[in-house]
C-alpha cells in the first residue's frame, strides 16, 4: 500500500527535531506543576476541613483537674453545633510536644495543660469568644483555640500556591499549543508549495492533513513519553525522600492512584493538542486555496 | 471540454489582465498559447486548471462550471488535469522518480505498478542515468523534463504546459514535443504556452495569442513540421 | 543610512512571532523557579547554620531552679567547641510555644522548662549523648537537644525541592537554548536561499549573521520583558500574600536585593543566549559555503 | 581575466561533468556559452562566480588563483561579478525595487543614490508599471528581467547570465542582449548561457562550447546580427 508519509518529506525538517523536546519540556513541568498543585490543594483541604471543623479547649495546667475537666466536657456536649467531644489523654498531649521541646524535656514529667478536642456539626459556626466567655464560668483560664489564628495565613498562602501552580500549568498548557501551532505552521511555511502542489494534483484536503497530523502525533507521542517518565522520576525520588517527614505537621507527600492517574492528563493532552492544532492549521490553510 | 465565457481577470485591486476571454477548446485539440511577456498566458493557463476563479465571466472545465462546483468535487476534476508548471515546482527532499510517482500516489495507486511505469517515462525524456537524484542536483533543462513527466504520468484528460521547452535545447523540445502529441493522440486536450516561435511555426497547431487583455485564436501557421 | 535590516524580511517569517512567546514563558518560569530555588535555600541555610551550629539544654520544670541553671551555663561555657551560652527567659520560651499551644494556655502561667542555647564553634563537633551524660551530674534530668533529629528529614526534603528548582531552571534554560537554536535555524531554513544570495552577492559573513543576531535580540529583549515582568508581578503578590505568615516557623518569604539583583540573570541570560545562538548557527551555516 | 586550466569537476562521488576545461577569456570580451541540456554549462558558470571550488586544476578570476585567495577576500571579489541565476532567485519579501538595490547596498551604497537608478534601469526593462510588485506577483518573464537588472545594476567587471532569455519573447530577448552589450562596452567581461540558437546566431559572439564534460572553443558563428 501507498506509504503515506513518504509525499511530504518531513523528517529534513529542522522543526520536527525540536517538536518533540518542547513537548517533552512541557510535559515534564506540567506534570510537576500538576502533582505539586494537587498535593497542596490536598494539604490545604486536609487543614481546612480538619481544622475548620475542630476546636480545642485548653485547661492550664495549674487549674486542671479530672472534675472540672469533665463538667466542661459536659458543657460542650450540651453546646449547639458539636458533634463530639474527646478529652486528650496527657501521654497524647505530650506526644504533641515532642517535635518542639525534645523528647527528653517532655518524656521526663512536663506538666501538660488539659485538651479538650471538639468536632463541630459540619456548616456549623461557633463564636470562640462566645464559647470561651461561657466556659470560663466554669474554669476561670479556660482557652478556647479554634487554631485559625495563626493557620489561616498558611492556608492562603497554599491555596495562591495552588493557583498559581494551576497558572503555570495554563500557561505551559498555551506554551505548548503554541509551539505546536508554530512547529506546525513553520512546517507549513516550508511545505507550503509541497501543499499547494499536492492540492493542485488532486489530493483531499484531509489526505494532506492527515499527513501533518500522523507526523506530529508521532513527535508529541515521544516527546510526551520521554516528559512524562522524567517528571515520574523526578516524582517518585521524592517521595521517597520525603517519606520520613510524613509524620510531622506537612502536609503527606503521596499522591492517590486517582491523582496519578489524573496525572495522565499532561502528556495525553499534550499529545491531542498536537495533533488537533497540526490538522487545524493545516486544513485552515487549504481552505484558502479555491 | 474548456470554455471561457466573457472572463475577466484581475489581482486584487491591479487593472484587468484579462478582459472579455471567450473561447472553446474541443476534447482532444491541441493548442498554442502565445503572447509577450506578461500578457497574461500563465493567468489564463491557472484558470484552467482551477487554481485561480475569474473575477468575472464562466469558466467550464470537462463541462462543469468551476465556480459553481462545490468544493468537494474539484479534487476529481484536477485528477485529470496535467500541468507543466512555468517554475517546474518540484518537491527537492523527493527524487525524481517519487517526484513523478506523486499524481499516481495521489490518485491512489499501488507502489509496485507505478515504479517501472515511472522509469521508464523518465529515461524517455534524457533522465535514464538521474533517476534517483533530487531536482536540486539536476540542471535546469533536466528539471524541467522532471517536470513534464510529472504532468503527463497519469495521462490526464487536459495537458496545460507553462513554456515547458525554456529550458531545453531545440532538440530536446522537439522530444517533448512528441510526448505531448503521443498524448494527444490518446484523447488529451493540449494547451502550451510558449515563447518559442521556432516551435510554434515548426509544428504548426493553432494559437490561442494575447494581447492586452484580449484573446485572438489562429489558425495553424504555415505549418512546416510534424502532425 | 543603509538600514541594516531591510535585507532579510524577518517580520514575515513565522518563527518571528513564536520566538519572543517561548522566550517570555522561559524567562517567567524560569524567574519563578530561581526565586523559589533562592527562597527555599535561603530558609535550609538558615536552619542549617542556625541549627546545626546551636543546641538548646533543657531542665524540666520540676527540677529547675536557677542555682543549678547557672552551674550548667558556667559547665556548657567551660565545654571545649561552646562559643557562646544564653540562658533564655521563661517569656521567651512561653513566646516559642504559642504557636503550637495557644496564647490562652501558654499566657495563662503555663509552666517552661529552663532553657539554655548554646552556639557552638563552626566545625567543631559536641556529641548530645556525652554532653548530656556530663550534665545529668550536675541537674539529673537535664537533656541536651540539637535540633537534627526531626528537622533533618524537613532539611533533605527542603535541599532536594532546591536541587529540583535548579535542576528545573537549567531544563528551562536549555530548552530556551533549543527554542533559540531551532528558531534561528527555521529561520535560515526559510531564508537559505536570501542567505545564500547575500553570499553570493559578496556581503560578509558578519553582516548576514549581526542582521539575525539583531532580530533575535529584538525578539528575545521583548520576551524577557514581558516574561520578567509577569515573573514580577507574581512575585510581588506572592510576597503580599505570604506576608501574615512571615513570624511564623516558615521560612521568610522575601527576597534581598542582591538577590532581585540575581533574578535578573534570567532575562539576561536568555536575551545574550538568544543572540549568540543566532549569531552561532548563521556563522556556522555561511562557513559550509566556500 | 577569467583563466581556467585543466579544470576538472564532479559532484560527490558522480561522474565528472567537467573534464580538463582550460581556456581564458580577455578582459572586455562577449562569449556565449552553448551545451546540450545537462552538459555542465551551470556548472561551469559557478566554478567562474565563486560558488563552486573545482575538484582539480586551477581557476583564475580576476587574475587570482580562487582556491588560493582566503576566504576573507573572496567578498570583494564577488562584489565584482553580476550573476543571473538560471532559477532567478529574487527575494520574495521585497518589491522588485528592493531586490534589484541589493547589490548596491550589499556593497554599502547609500539610500538615495540608489533608489532613481533602479526604477530608471527597471523601467528600462519593461517593468516601469511594476516597480514595488513582489517577485510571486509577477510573470515568469517579469521575474527573469528583475534578476537581470539585479544583476547589471552595479556595473560588475564581470557579467554572468544563465539562460538569461528563457522565459521572454525574441523581441524582449534582444532588447536584453543590448543592455549586455551597453556593459560589454564599458569593459564588462560577459558570459552568457543559452539554448536560443537564433540568438546566438543574430549576435554572433564567439561560443564556448561543453560537450561531454570537453570545452571547444569556436570564433563567431556567421555573423548577421549587431556589434
Ligand atoms: N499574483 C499576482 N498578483 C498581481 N499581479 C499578478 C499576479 N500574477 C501575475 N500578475 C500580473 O499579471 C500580468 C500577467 O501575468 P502572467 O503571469 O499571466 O503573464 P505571462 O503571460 O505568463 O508572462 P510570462 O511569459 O512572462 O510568463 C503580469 O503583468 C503580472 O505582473
Ligand atoms: N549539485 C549537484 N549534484 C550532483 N549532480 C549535479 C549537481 N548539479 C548538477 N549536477 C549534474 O551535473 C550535470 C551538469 O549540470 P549543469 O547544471 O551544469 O548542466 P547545464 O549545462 O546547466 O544544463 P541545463 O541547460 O539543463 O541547465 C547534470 O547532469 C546534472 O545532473
Ligand atoms: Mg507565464
Ligand atoms: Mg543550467
Amino acid at each position: 500500500m501507498f506509504n503515506q508519509h513518504s509525499d511530504l518529506p518531513f523528517e529534513r525538517d529542522q522543526s520536527t527535531r525540536f517538536l518533540p523536546w518542547i513537548v517533552a519540556l512541557m510535559v515534564f513541568l506540567g506534570t510537576l506543576m500538576f502533582a505539586a498543585a494537587l498535593l497542596v490543594s490536598d494539604a490545604v483541604n486536609n487543614w481546612d476541613t480538619t481544622l475548620t471543623g475542630r476546636m480545642t479547649i485548653q485547661v492550664p495546667e495549674y487549674e486542671k483537674s479530672t472534675d472540672d475537666t469533665q463538667k466542661l466536657a459536659e458543657a460542650l456536649q450540651a453546646t449547639k453545633g458539636v458533634s463530639s467531644v474527646r478529652i486528650i489523654p496527657d501521654a497524647e498531649a505530650r506526644a504533641l510536644l515532642i517535635p518542639w521541646l525534645g523528647e527528653g524535656v517532655v518524656g521526663s514529667g512536663l506538666p501538660v495543660p488539659s485538651l479538650i478536642d471538639i468536632e463541630i456539626v459540619p456548616g456549623s459556626k461557633i463564636d470562640p469568644v462566645l464559647l470561651q466567655e461561657r466556659l470560663a464560668e466554669i474554669v476561670p483560664h479556660v482557652a478556647v483555640d479554634d487554631h485559625r489564628s495563626w493557620l489561616s495565613a498558611l492556608i492562603t498562602l497554599a491555596r495562591s500556591a495552588e493557583i498559581l501552580a494551576f497558572a503555570i500549568l495554563a500557561l505551559i498548557a498555551s506554551a505548548a499549543v503554541l509551539a505546536v501551532i508554530f512547529t506546525t505552521r513553520s512546517g507549513l511555511a516550508v511545505h507550503a508549495s509541497v501543499i499547494e502542489l499536492l492540492h493542485q494534483m488532486g489530493a483531499r484536503d484531509a489526505y494532506i492533513a492527515s499527513q501533518f497530523q500522523i507526523q506530529a502525533l508521532m513527535l508529541a507521542l515521544r516527546g510526551g513519553l520521554v516528559g512524562a517518565t522524567a517528571a515520574t522520576i523526578i516524582m517518585l525520588f521524592f517521595g521517597w525522600i520525603g517519606r520520613g517527614i510524613e509524620s510531622a505537621f506537612l502536609p503527606t507527600l503521596s499522591l492517590s492512584l486517582m491523582e496519578w492517574l489524573l496525572l495522565l492528563l499532561v502528556p495525553a493532552g499534550a499529545i491531542v493538542i498536537a495533533m488537533l492544532t497540526a490538522r487545524l492549521v493545516v486544513l485552515r490553510a487549504l481552505e484558502r486555496m479555491p | 471540454m474548456l470554455r471561457f465565457e466573457n472572463v475577466g481577470m484581475r489581482y486584487g485591486v491591479g487593472p484587468e489582465v484579462l478582459r472579455d476571454v471567450s473561447f472553446a477548446l474541443a476534447p482532444g485539440s491541441f493548442h498554442f498559447l502565445t503572447g509577450s511577456s506578461g500578457a497574461g498566458k500563465t493567468t489564463l493557463l491557472k484558470l484552467m486548471y482551477l487554481a485561480l476563479r475569474p473575477t468575472r465571466g464562466l469558466v467550464h472545465v470537462f463541462g462543469q462550471d468551476s465556480s459553481m462546483t462545490p468544493r468537494t468535487e474539484l479534487p476529481d476534476l484536477r485528477q485529470k488535469i496535467g500541468v507543466v508548471f512555468q517554475d517546474f515546482r518540484l518537491i527537492n527532499h523527493l527524487t525524481a522518480v517519487e517526484n513523478v510517482a506523486l499524481p499516481l500516489r495521489v490518485g491512489g495507486a499501488k507502489h509496485v505498478d507505478v515504479d517501472s511505469h515511472v522509469r521508464e517515462l523518465l529515461s524517455w525524456v534524457g533522465l535514464g542515468e538521474r533517476l534517483d537524484a533530487r531536482p536540486s542536483t539536476l540542471s535546469g533543462g533536466q528539471q524541467q523534463r522532471v517536470a513534464i513527466a510529472r504532468a503527463v504520468i497519469n495521462r490526464p484528460r487536459l495537458l496545460l504546459a507553462d513554456e515547458p521547452t525554456g529550458n531545453v535545447d531545440d532538440r530536446i523540445a522537439v522530444r517533448l514535443m512528441h510526448l505531448f502529441e503521443e498524448l494527444n493522440k490518446t484523447g488529451t486536450t493540449v494547451v502550451i504556452a510558449t515563447h518559442n516561435n521556432a516551435l510554434v511555426e515548426k509544428f504548426g497547431y493553432p494559437i490561442l495569442n494575447l494581447a492586452d487583455g484580449e484573446l485572438t485564436i489562429r489558425g495553424k501557421l504555415d505549418s512546416k513540421g510534424a502532425s
